[in-house]
């Protein structure tokens, strides 16, 4: 299935301000796709981490299982925190 | 919960500077005794470092829900009170806001404390970046820093 | 103090409406990212009356001095922050501002700290009194009690 | 001596917005001066006790001498309260 990343700030900085298309296996979670794009883009590897990651605009973790033609964002800490740590539940 | 005053601005991202008054007007109202305006104005200098140019991006359609979400519940938790919050996107010369939080309460300890809350909410919880340029070339976005820290 | 700026509304009392935006711009400067601009508006009601006019009268010279001296201390007490108070006298008009106090600072806190502190003296410390006529034709000078009652 | 009186808000009400004469012996105080208003504005007494008095734009006790040719202003409470009780020392 596709899935689109897109990507902003230090994130950008490594894979683009431009929509990334990845091609993964149906079943694929949120980490699998974060492996699938280090492999890509080894420079997204040490912020990874780091990163908060959006299903369709809603925060997600990492084993959330993605449907096809979801719209997939990845989210530096902004200025007052990491939006994932902060975001509530 | 806005006692029937049409609001045009309450949450928006915007490319332009941003229309003080127009925030100030889209809450102030002949109920609301209090009005607290709160302006981030972009500085010269971070850190020690003098900074040229502030350039702010966004995730834009989750950037504005979460605007009309802090919006939303902070007028819902307050009776007679209103808010907006604009924000500037792209470069913010020098001296310009990057954000404006308007709040109009029937009673001043409300809307100082509201716009408080907006402004460290909007720090956390929306997907908006800064990035620094200064006066060596050089540039970062600034991660975990406060808008103007404390 | 003021970082060299000049501010020519630093501290005045004027007949007609406020200029927010002059206020505003008296204290923000390109080392301040915090500016908070309090707004205390004329209201249609109080205590469950309508409210049809309101007019403050001061003892000007008085008045003068002291908001100049709040204003003064305010600046004296923290590194950057600067200060501009601004009441209206005579008849103001429903949902027209009666007083605007703008708080630049380099840090947020200081700013929300400065302004709450400027209106609570002023309040207490600055001879000027409000009298507000009702739609009975009723008028009464209200006396201990908070421009805006949290 | 003559001490020229202002009055402001209740106070203007019952003596006028306009300055008032007052003619007293040397070395009056504040609160004979209070006295005499009192005497001639008979309405004055029930307020006098929560008015701030200013002599030349300071704030003095009731036990303050004035001088000949002092600016006396009469100050009820402002909207936070009463201005002799808190204004600073």
């Amino acid at each position: 299935m596709q899935i689109r990343v897109l990507a902003f700030a230090t994130a950008a900085d490594v894979i683009g301000k431009e929509p990334v298309e990845i091609d993964l296996e149906a079943g694929a979670t949120v980490d699998s796709l974060g492996a699938s794009l280090c492999q890509q883009f080894p420079a997204l590897e040490p912020i990874w981490p780091r990163l908060a990651v959006a299903v369709d605009g809603e925060v997600v973790r990492g084993s959330r299982t993605l449907e096809a033609d979801a719209e997939v964002a990845l989210l530096p800490p902004v200025s007052g925190g990491s939006i994932v740590r902060d975001a509530r539940p | 919960m806005t006692e029937g005053h049409a609001s045009p601005v309450r949450a928006s991202l915007t490319e332009g500077p941003i229309d003080t008054a127009a925030a100030t007007d889209a809450v102030a109202g002949a109920t609301c005794g209090a009005v607290v305006v709160f302006l981030g104005n972009v500085r010269n200098h971070h850190g020690g470092r003098t900074v040229t140019e502030l350039a702010y991006s966004a995730y834009r359609p989750m950037a504005q829900a979460r605007l009309e979400q802090i919006v939303t519940e902070l007028e819902g938790a307050a009776t007679g009170l209103r808010v907006a919050i604009v924000h500037r996107l792209g470069v913010v010369p020098i001296g310009e806001a990057s954000v404006v939080i308007a709040v109009a309460s029937p009673h001043r300890q409300a809307a100082y404390e509201a716009s408080r809350t907006a402004l460290e909410r909007l720090k956390r919880e929306v997907p908006i970046w800064k990035r620094e340029t200064y006066d060596d070339g050089s540039a970062t976005w600034r991660e975990e820093e406060a808008l103007a820290p404390a």
